[in-house]
């Protein structure tokens, strides 16, 4: 199966190590990879989307009509990036007009967007299309005798019918299997399903109140579990939930946040046997506890 | 000497503690067979005498059971003879008969427990108060 | 506060979606709101009461649309299916066509860039990963530049044109 | 001679309570009904429910037959019901229909209970050794039941059944049924019957928690539960023990307790788009039982949206629940609840009061969850070949709710109307009984001839002799530990016992030939009877008693097991068998000193008045007429219509209430079985059941005529209420929503150039200084308005402010459909009242809004007032005039709000529609439907049989107190002034006996209850067994 | 405003100045008749019905003595009403009756001028006739009870009387007062205006209030109040138990004479004699068997205990059981202790008022809560 890789703009700009595992695992479950050459931002919510239809939706058709090219369907990490593609999508797919006027706009750069492609969280892919079975059958190290937790990126869930692909967007079970084909024992707590506060304009508006926000999330982590590593999905995410437990240490004056975040492909490329140095060396939280124990 | 076994005249109303005594019954929770049940429509169909003739020919208690307040089939029996219970319980009193040996109590038709509950109780109460003064009496009537 | 001087169809010029009406003010979209822990709260119930009404000016003011962290879960919750997340992005819009000090800075970072963050530049990293040259658009100038022809069409660049001029 | 037509026969498919009631009526006339439900017993929900609002207990008996009990059962409904005319089939699912109106072929899928309960000797020893324990559904999983099981515990008789899917085949239970009543291969089987008319009454499906997604974000614990499911832990039969509430998952007392309103209602994105309607005042209720159950610190708070307390009595619940109980509500529907690490459950809601954001631990989430209407709607329209309508529900006709549309002979009622509350769901019944009623005798359908019971004969009068028979189980004698030599020898020693005789099996028809064989040579002239289950067979061996030649009435029935067995664990055989014939001893007692009875008729006047003239009195007197029953139609204004059918053109439902009135005006006048009395008014009543005479009063011409009738029903309606609040009266531009909506249709109110339009909800209502309710209607009415607003004006601004939008049920599509207009809803509360100012000649309409928290100021073109519904000012001359009562607000008192509620205590008096309170129009014909039907169940014969067990004067020792007739709650005594007597009424009379405890001298008694026959019985409780035997 | 017409006489001449009022309200025609106690020749004093003002000279209101309740004779009369008017002469415990009587619908107090009288006791009716021998007269008995003592050579007037805290009637339309009217006076007192109309239709002069009055009955009812209390405790002492109650009653025959004379046990016929108590030979076996031996007759206690339930709420303390027992049982303290509880229990006092429901009768649904102690 072949699928049009789009990065965003965090992933291969600060994180690359994430893209470095999405490249190294996929191939090995059968995904082959194709880039979107020139693609632009996705548009993320906070540009595009909130200033007009037009500049919002002939951002996305540019992005849309990559892949459609391609002949394939678009996988993306960056949970932001996937529901504005869906959203926008969603939105060209379902309005007449719209469609006709993105087109309009893209024509002059030879570009045209039918709806052709679809666009999947790398999630879903692992989910539905590989299956946490095979994954499991698949890896050549696991996460054996660790605790997890998951985070479900929102994008991934909310709301449901355009961007959803779990049973129950309101009780998700995907993050969890996947990480349990790791090997992992996945520890459930009360905010499990809360986000994590790091996308829009939150942070930026107030964020003591964000801080504090997501300050209980994992203080909620640490009474609760057991818990060696928290796994994301959304490179949001895995960003914010490392930064801020770093300020909240300088918050407390002590490190009592310290859990280290993977992106679960990073998790994945570690099993299937790549080297973290490749996969998952970008980080503020130390890692080491979690990497020292794969075997 | 074996334990004494008190007798406990039981007049229950016809739609709701008739009902939870059988409801006990069939639900397997047993009751003290010192509890001898006569079935009237309403507890407001119990007359004094009733009351006065169990006493006086052995009862050790008399345990009246009515629908609660605002539940009687027949609109407000239940609360005629909360009165009527209340003055022959002042009368009991004066003459040696406990007010612990005169119970009214409201159970509903789903209330099996709590006739079981009552009934165990009021078992126990009788044991520990013994025997009804009027059982020296000797003095039956009609 | 006097409605002598809302303007009734307001919510035609902001949200026109049909949609919005449907909202009964059941609290559902704020009771678990990120953003409604936020200090002034997001609170997307009263920004739909404030579209309908036609306030004009408090919505202008209200900063608290662009607090939301596109989490999209009112929209899920929504019992009336207001689609309150696409309300925010509509507001956002109406703000920004309306005071272009709500134009939001990175769309320049796009319109110059194509991203908002400054992709494949890091190509020592990314060697060091082991990863191939981005084909960004960055570094291809011709589709760069049909991609700001292309959003020069569109209103919010047409109307701004002067931040886009470098 | 006239050809014998068959009696009339109704399936009513459903034994929830409105079936009940539906077959209940029916039965009454005469008609035979075939009961059906798919569940294994009867009840539907309300067997689950042992608390109904506003009593907060039971009260389900109430819906028994009045007149007439002979031919019914006289027990708790929750234990079972009986009337000779009533079929019940539990267990049976309807397969298909074939046939049309009037000639019914239903084919019947009875399930297998793989427990015969002919055979069942209920010992239960079968559930004893059954390995298999699963969740009880009954109890909502709350506890465990067995795979053999009693589905409800009350239910008498038992009823076992098997749970296939849970049953492992291992034959334990075989191998203990000592009866043989157990067969595990048994199989489903199906019958054909034949009826003229069906009833639906199946309910509809109830959201449930585990099934839909939108519960996924409440449903996080054990310790969420349905409101249902709380019922169930509230009851004594359910998980309530020790006078705590306990949650599910640990057993510990829940002490803070959150309902959640409308879960799985309101909900337009997961395609229900409707209110439940019974759901607020189910949390309520639920709320302040808790309260009073759960002890002291219990704490209720419900999440709400529109605190719809809409029906009779509602709103003061609520006051009370708020005022009297502390009740919290909270006007926030949150998103979702959290579960604690330590089980607690978290709930993060707006608080409107202090508009802040407060998070709360609950030990305790209750979702108050709704109905599903659809599937249960397909699946009859598949079934029954109708079609859906536009909302995919099934279509009943124009203005009714009862009769399904181009289907004559086809009824529902009850919650297939949209949920319905239990006074509904018994109007619902009455009506559609009187729908199938009047089809049947449209049909010339037969009644079933009751059976008179003779008066006694002189050998009954004589000194009693007891004959006591006793039914033995075929050749299991001794299984059950009886031992039937000893218990006929110490009976057979019994002062008053003629003999004693074993019999075998006298359920099964050798048994009978040998019983009728050794009981008709018989001295004997009473006969006590003691066999396995008694409910089940009281009417086959009473009737055999018959045949032999007893007298009904001096035959009783006994529960040989279940007497001994009460509450008692078994003790040998000999012990039990001593101990069953100590307690048949006073049923002996009870027998012997019975009087002979007879159930006397009374003579009725087959004419019916009907005071009203509005459109509820004329469906009730054409309902009547149509059915032969001479009607008399009082109005007191000088033309009929009454208040909607002169004012009001078109409701927000696409009724046409003039132009409806129009057509019934015609119908009245050109049928010949109604008079019509105009500008008449009745003035006093003197009589009973069957034989009233009323004095009718024209107030034109002072004329006064004297009606004799043998019923009557209160259909006086109401009018819009009046205030003195927000001006009205002083601008042309303040009006009512009565005056709009007159002005909108007559073009006189323009609304061209209006830019805001306002209207205020509850203007002098829901609160205590006024009406003290809801009118019911004023929502719809301003939705009516608003959307007429908006279609003349488009571009008009409507606010409506409201305290709580009351548009229950289906009308919920109206307040969408309102919105989606553009119309703005603005809420406001009781102690924040818009205040209005005339600034310019124009109001100006200030108030709070609770969603900004400021004050708003409105500039209204217009300004509207729902000034609700007031009572008709002659209610009060009325009920003087017939005895009967009003309540606080000057309605018509039901004789029951919730099991009576078209009945007045007083029997032969009924009432309708606004009478009763305020109500929309479909609703005031389907009161006047079941009004007509409750009158119609006496007049249609000339004679009703009463009952035996009856209260009778003793003249001579009768001194007049009267203390009797002031103490009967059913005003069944009257003193009779020119006669210096009391008499009875034997229709009203209900045999409770208060009169004869409240008479001294034993003037006034209850047949077969009379003191000599309790104070022997008391004897024989009390007398030890072996005094008790004379010694030979 | 109460008015009083002063009643001076000179000695022995009381009852010919109370026959000049009645025969006034009779001349007059504030009234048809006349029901007063009235001296019969030389022996006893009896209720008499009086139609004509000539034969109104032997009345005799003051004489210590009451056969009858007159309770029971005013049944008698308004129960099934005659239309005509009449004045009715009562003692205190009488009235009260009557009032539980009107609500029980055995008396019509429409057409009846209800006159009560000061009531310092009654004799029994043999003592009655002793203290008529021994030449006692109502003036003689007023005096001496007036300063407080009642008592006559060896018997004194009922215990019920002397236990009676209600000397001065209430629910009347005039009142005979002679407590506190001082010496050769006594006070004819209106105290409604049917009272008032039918004063000032008697012809005596309107307008001389007897001054010690007040004083002197609240002291005479402290002192009876005082006695009550002390009885009652008595007998509570002593009959605490149902072996106690039964020896009080051992003497009863169930010959019903108790509640024949009670005025406020007014069935036709006593439920004990109704078919409800004629029990069966084998029953009397049964019961015998039970205990061996069955004392004859059998109901006694049964008998006293269900006329407790009856009556006790509306018993008014007159003594009349007490009186009328052919055995000498002290019937009044056993009823009224039981009434003195019951009444109480409901805030109900018996003859209090016409407007005041009986206990029975009615129900409050929030009321009693301690009788089952049950909260919901």
């Amino acid at each position: 199966m072949e699928l049009c890789l789009f990065l965003g703009c965090n992933t291969p700009a600060i994180r690359p190590d994430v893209e470095r595992a999405i490249r190294a695992s996929m191939p090995v479950l059968g995904i082959d990879l194709v880039d979107a050459d020139n693609y632009v931002c996705c548009p993320a919510f906070g540009a595009f989307p909130s200033t007009d239809t037009d500049s919002w939706l002939a951002t996305s058709g540019w992005n849309l009509s990559i892949a459609e090219q391609k002949g394939c369907d678009i996988v993306v990490q960056c949970g932001s990036c996937y529901s504005s593609l869906r959203m926008g999508r969603e939105h060209i797919m379902h309005h007449p007009d719209k469609k006709d006027r993105v087109n309009e706009l893209l024509e002059p750069t030879g570009r045209r967007v039918e709806g052709t492609s679809k666009v999947r969280h790398v999630s879903e892919v692992l989910y539905k299309e590989i299956g946490p079975e095979t994954i499991a059958g698949q890896i050549k190290k696991s996460l054996k005798g660790m605790n997890g937790v998951v985070q479900y990126p929102c994008h991934t869930l909310f709301p449901s019918e355009v961007v959803g692909f779990e049973d129950s967007a309101r009780a998700p079970k995907g993050m969890r299997q996947l990480v349990e084909a790791l090997g992992a024992n996945v520890n459930s707590y009360s905010r499990e399903l809360q986000c994590c506060g790091g996308a829009g304009g939150f942070m930026k508006s107030t964020p003591e109140q964000a801080i504090e926000f997501a300050k209980s999330k994992f203080d909620a982590i640490l009474a609760e579990t057991q818990t060696d590593f928290i796994a994301v999905s959304c490179i949001t995410c895995l960003m914010h939930m490392e930064n801020v437990q770093n300020t909240l240490n300088k918050r407390v004056g002590e490190e009592r946040y310290k859990i280290p975040v993977f992106d679960y492909n990073q998790l994945l490329a570690l099993c299937l046997g790549f080297e973290a140095k490749q996969v998952a060396s970008i980080t503020n939280v130390s890692r080491d506890s979690v990497l020292s124990r794969i075997a | 000497m074996s334990e004494f076994e008190p007798k406990i005249v039981a007049f229950f109303c016809n739609w709701c503690t008739f009902t939870a005594a059988d409801l006990a019954g069939t639900s397997r929770l047993s009751y003290p067979p010192n509890i001898k049940i006569i079935r009237v429509m309403c507890s407001g169909m119990v007359d004094p005498k009733f009351v006065l003739k169990a006493f006086l020919n052995g009862a050790d208690g008399v345990l009246v059971g009515g629908c609660w307040p605002g539940d009687c089939h027949y609109i407000n029996g239940n609360f005629k003879a909360r009165r009527r219970v209340a003055l022959l319980t002042e009368v009991l009193k004066q003459y040696g008969i406990d007010e612990q040996r005169f119970w009214l109590r409201w159970i509903a038709a789903s209330e099996g427990n709590m006739l079981k509950e009552v009934a165990d109780l009021m078992t126990a109460k009788l044991k520990e108060l013994g025997p009804s003064p009027l059982q020296q009496m000797g003095q039956m009537v009609g | 506060m006097d409605l002598k001087g809302s303007i009734p169809d307001l919510w035609k010029a902001i949200y026109n979606t049909g949609d919005l009406h449907h909202c009964f003010n059941c609290s559902t979209c704020i009771s678990g709101c990120p953003a409604s822990f936020g200090d002034p709260p997001l609170l997307v119930r009263n920004l739909a009461r404030k579209v309908i009404l036609g306030l004009e000016e408090e919505l202008l003011n209200d900063d608290t649309p662009w607090a939301c962290v596109s989490c999209s879960k009112c929209e899920e919750m929504c019992p009336m299916d207001v689609k309150p997340f696409e309300m925010i992005l509509s507001i956002r819009q109406w703000q920004s066509a309306n005071d272009e000090t709500r134009v939001p800075p990175s769309i320049v970072e796009i319109y110059k860039r194509g991203y908002t963050q400054a992709v494949g530049v890091n190509t020592e990293l990314r060697d060091s990963l082991g990863l191939p040259e981005l084909m960004t658009i960055t570094k291809n100038p011709e589709q760069l530049q049909m991609f700001r022809e292309m959003l020069m069409k569109t209103p919010v660049v047409s109307a701004n044109d002067y931040m886009f001029g470098g | 001679m006239a050809e014998k037509k068959p009696t009339g026969t109704v399936l009513v498919a459903g034994a929830g309570i409105s079936g009940i009631k539906a077959a209940i009526e029916l039965a009454e006339v005469g008609y035979k009904v075939l009961l059906t439900d798919a569940s294994t017993q009867i009840g539907g929900i309300l067997a689950k429910l042992d608390y109904q609002f506003p009593t907060d207990h039971c009260g389900m008996c109430r819906m028994l037959p009045m007149v007439g009990r002979e031919y019914s059962s006289q027990y708790c409904m929750r234990k079972s019901l009986f009337h000779e005319n009533i079929e019940i089939m539990p267990f049976a699912e309807i397969q298909a229909v074939h046939g049309d109106a009037g000639n019914y072929k239903v084919d019947l899928l009875k399930r297998a209970r793989y427990v015969d309960p002919l055979l069942c000797n209920e010992l239960e020893e079968c559930i004893a050794v059954c390995p298999v324990e699963v969740a009880d559904e009954f109890n909502h999983g709350l506890t465990k039941r067995k795979a053999i099981y009693q589905a409800i515990p009350h239910n008498t008789p038992k009823l076992l059944a098997i749970d296939k899917q849970a049953c492992t085949n291992c034959g334990e239970c075989v191998k203990v049924c000592t009866p043989g009543a157990i067969n595990l291969g048994a199989q489903d089987e199906m019958v054909t019957r034949e009826v003229q008319s069906i009833i639906l009454a199946s309910g509809v499906k109830l959201y449930n928690t585990t099934e839909f997604e939108d519960a996924k974000s409440y449903a996080v614990s054990p310790d969420v539960v349905s409101s249902l499911a709380f019922e169930r832990m509230m009851s004594s039969s359910g998980s309530y023990r020790d006078g705590e509430i306990k949650r599910p998952s640990d057993g510990q007392p829940a002490k803070n307790i959150a309902w959640i309103q409308c879960m799985g209602s309101r909900n337009r994105r997961q395609k229900r788009d409707y209110c439940s309607s019974i759901c607020c005042m189910f949390a309520l209720k639920e709320a302040v039982l808790a309260k009073e159950k759960g002890g002291p610190g219990v704490e209720s708070t419900i999440f709400y949206m529109d605190m719809r307390t809409f029906g009779k009595g509602f709103q003061q619940y609520r006051d009370d629940a708020v005022e009297k109980h502390g009740v919290n509500l909270i006007r926030c529907r949150v998103q979702g609840v959290m579960r604690n690490p330590d089980g607690s459950l978290q709930i993060r809601y707006f608080d409107p009061e202090t508009n802040e954001f407060v998070i709360k631990d609950y030990d305790l989430v209750v979702l108050s969850t709704g109905q599903i209407p659809y599937e249960t709607h397909k699946k009859w329209a598949d079934l029954l070949n109708v079609k859906l309508d536009s909302r995919g529900l099934l279509a009943t006709e124009d203005y009714s709710k009862i009769r399904l549309a181009g289907k004559p002979g086809l009824f529902i009622c009850g919650s297939l109307m949209g949920l319905t509350d239990v006074s509904e769901a018994m109007s619902s019944g009455i009506a559609a009984a009187g729908e199938a009623t009047k089809f049947l005798t449209g049909i010339g359908a037969d009644t079933v001839k009751e059976e008179e019971i003779a008066e006694p004969t002189a050998h009954e009068r004589e000194l009693s002799l007891v004959s006591v028979a006793i039914c033995k189980c075929g050749e299991k004698t001794g299984a059950n530990g009886i031992d039937y030599e000893l218990l006929s020898a110490e009976l057979q020693r019994y002062r008053g016992v003629g003999e004693v005789n074993v019999i075998d099996s006298m359920c099964k028809e050798n048994g009978e030939t040998a019983a009728l064989d050794i009981l008709s040579k018989t001295k004997c002239n009473r006969l006590l009877i003691g066999a396995c289950q008694p409910f089940m067979y009281r009417q086959n061996l009473k009737n055999v008693a018959r045949k032999a030649g007893f007298n009904s009435s001096l035959v009783e029935v006994f529960d040989l097991f279940g007497i001994a067995r009460k509450g008692m664990t078994l003790p040998s055989n000999k012990e039990w068998t001593l101990r069953a014939a100590h307690e048949v001893k006073a049923d002996i007692e009870k027998l012997k000193f019975k009087p002979a009875l007879h159930v006397s008729t009374l003579p009725i006047n087959q004419t019916a008045l009907v005071v009203g003239g509005g459109i509820g009195g004329m469906q009730s007197a054409l309902s009547l007429a149509a059915r032969g029953v001479p009607v008399h139609l009082v109005e007191k204004d000088g033309q009929l219509g009454g208040y909607l059918g002169n004012n009001v053109e078109a409701t927000v439902d696409g009724l046409a209430p003039m132009a409806m009135a129009k057509d019934m005006q015609l119908k009245v006048y050109q049928n010949k079985n109604i008079t019509v009395h105009l500008n008449c008014e009745a003035e006093g009543t003197v009589g009973t059941l069957g034989s009233f005479e009323s004095k009718l009063v024209y107030k034109d011409s002072d004329e006064k005529i004297y009606l004799h009738h043998g019923a009557a029903i209160m259909a006086t309606g109401g009018h819009e209420g009046a205030t003195s609040e927000y001006g009205l009266g002083s601008s042309n531009l303040i009006m009512t929503q009565g005056q709009l909506k007159k002005g909108l249709a007559s073009g006189d109110i323009d609304v061209g150039g209006a830019e805001n339009i306002v209207m205020i909800q509850c203007v002098g209502s829901r609160q205590k200084e006024g009406r003290h309710y809801c009118s019911r209607i004023c929502c719809m009415w301003a939705i009516a308005n608003a959307l007429k607003i908006k279609e003349k004006n488009p571009d008009a601004r409507v606010f409506i402010l409201y305290r709580d939008v009351m548009t229950y049920g289906f009308y919920e599509q109206y307040y969408s459909k309102a919105r989606t207009a553009g119309i703005i809803f603005m809420n406001y509360s009781l102690d924040n009242k818009p205040q209005m100012e005339m600034v310019e000649g124009k109001p100006v309409v200030k108030f709070m809004d609770s969603i900004l928290n400021e004050e708003i100021e409105l500039p209204a073109d217009l300004l509207v007032l729902s000034t609700g519904v007031d009572p008709e000012e002659s209610n009060s001359k009325l009920a003087k005039a017939f005895k009967v009562a009003l309540n606080d607000d000057g309605f018509f008192a039901e004789a029951d709000s919730k099991w009576r509620p078209i009945e007045f205590q007083q029997v032969g008096l009924y009432l309708a529609g606004t009478a009763h309170s305020p109500m929309p129009l479909k609703s005031v014909i389907m009161q006047a439907e079941a009004a007509a039907q409750k009158a119609y169940a006496y007049l249609s014969g000339r004679e009703v049989h009463t009952s035996s067990v009856i209260s009778k004067v003793k003249d001579a020792l009768c001194i007049r107190c009267q203390r009797c007739v002031n103490i009967c709650p059913y005003g069944a005594r009257s003193y009779d002034d020119m006669e210096k007597c009391i008499n009875v009424d034997p229709a009203a009379c209900q045999a409770c006996g208060m009169c004869a405890v409240e008479c001294q001298n034993n003037a006034a008694e209850v047949t077969g209850w009379s003191d000599k026959q309790l104070l022997s019985v008391i004897d024989a409780k009390l007398m030890d067994e072996l005094l008790l035997s004379p010694v030979e | 405003m109460a008015t009083f017409a002063k009643l001076s006489f000179n000695k022995d001449e009381l009852n010919k100045e109370l026959s000049g009022f009645f025969k006034g309200i009779l001349e007059n025609g504030a009234v048809d008749a006349v029901l007063a106690p009235m001296a019969q020749g030389k022996k006893g004093v009896r209720l008499s019905l009086i139609t004509s003002a000539a034969s109104s000279g032997a009345v005799d209101p003051f004489a210590p003595v009451a056969a009858v309740s007159g309770a029971k004779i005013a049944s008698s009369l308004t129960a099934r009403p005659s239309g005509r008017k009449v004045a009715m002469v009562l003692r205190p415990c009488e009235i009260r009756a009557v009032v539980e009587l009107v609500k029980l619908k055995q008396v019509n107090l429409d057409d009846v001028l209800m006159i009560g009288m000061d009531c310092l006791g009654r004799y029994e009716n043999t003592d009655f006739a002793k203290f008529q021998e021994q030449g006692g007269t109502s003036e003689s008995f007023l005096e001496k009870a007036q300063a407080g003592n009642t008592a006559s050579g060896d018997f004194d007037v009922a215990g019920a009387c002397k236990i009676c805290e209600f000397p001065a009637a209430a629910n009347v339309d005039l009142r005979l007062c002679a407590i506190g009217s001082g010496g050769g006076t006594v006070h004819i007192e209106a105290v409604t205006e049917k009272g008032q109309a039918a004063l000032e239709k008697s012809g005596l002069k309107i307008g001389d209030n007897p001054s010690g009055r007040d004083e002197a009955v609240k002291k005479l009812v402290a002192v009876r109040t005082e006695a009550k209390d002390k009885k009652f405790a008595e007998f509570r002492a002593e009959t605490n138990t149902f072996q106690a109650l039964g020896e009080k009653l051992s003497a009863c025959i169930n010959c019903y004479n108790c509640r024949v004379a009670c005025p406020v046990c007014y069935c036709k016929e006593c439920v004990f004699v109704t078919d409800t108590f004629r029990h069966t030979g084998d029953q009397f076996m049964m019961w015998a068997d039970k205990g061996g031996m069955l004392k004859m007759p059998n109901d006694t206690i049964f008998y006293h205990l269900t006329r407790i339930t009856h009556m006790s709420l509306f018993c008014v303390g007159c003594g009349q059981c007490t009186s009328a027992c052919p055995n000498d049982i002290d019937l009044m303290p056993l009823f009224r202790t039981s009434a003195d509880k019951t009444q109480a229990k409901f805030s109900y006092q018996a003859g209090r008022s016409v407007e005041e429901e009986q206990p029975m009768a009615g129900f409050e649904s929030d009321e009693l809560f301690e009788v089952t102690g049950q909260a919901k």
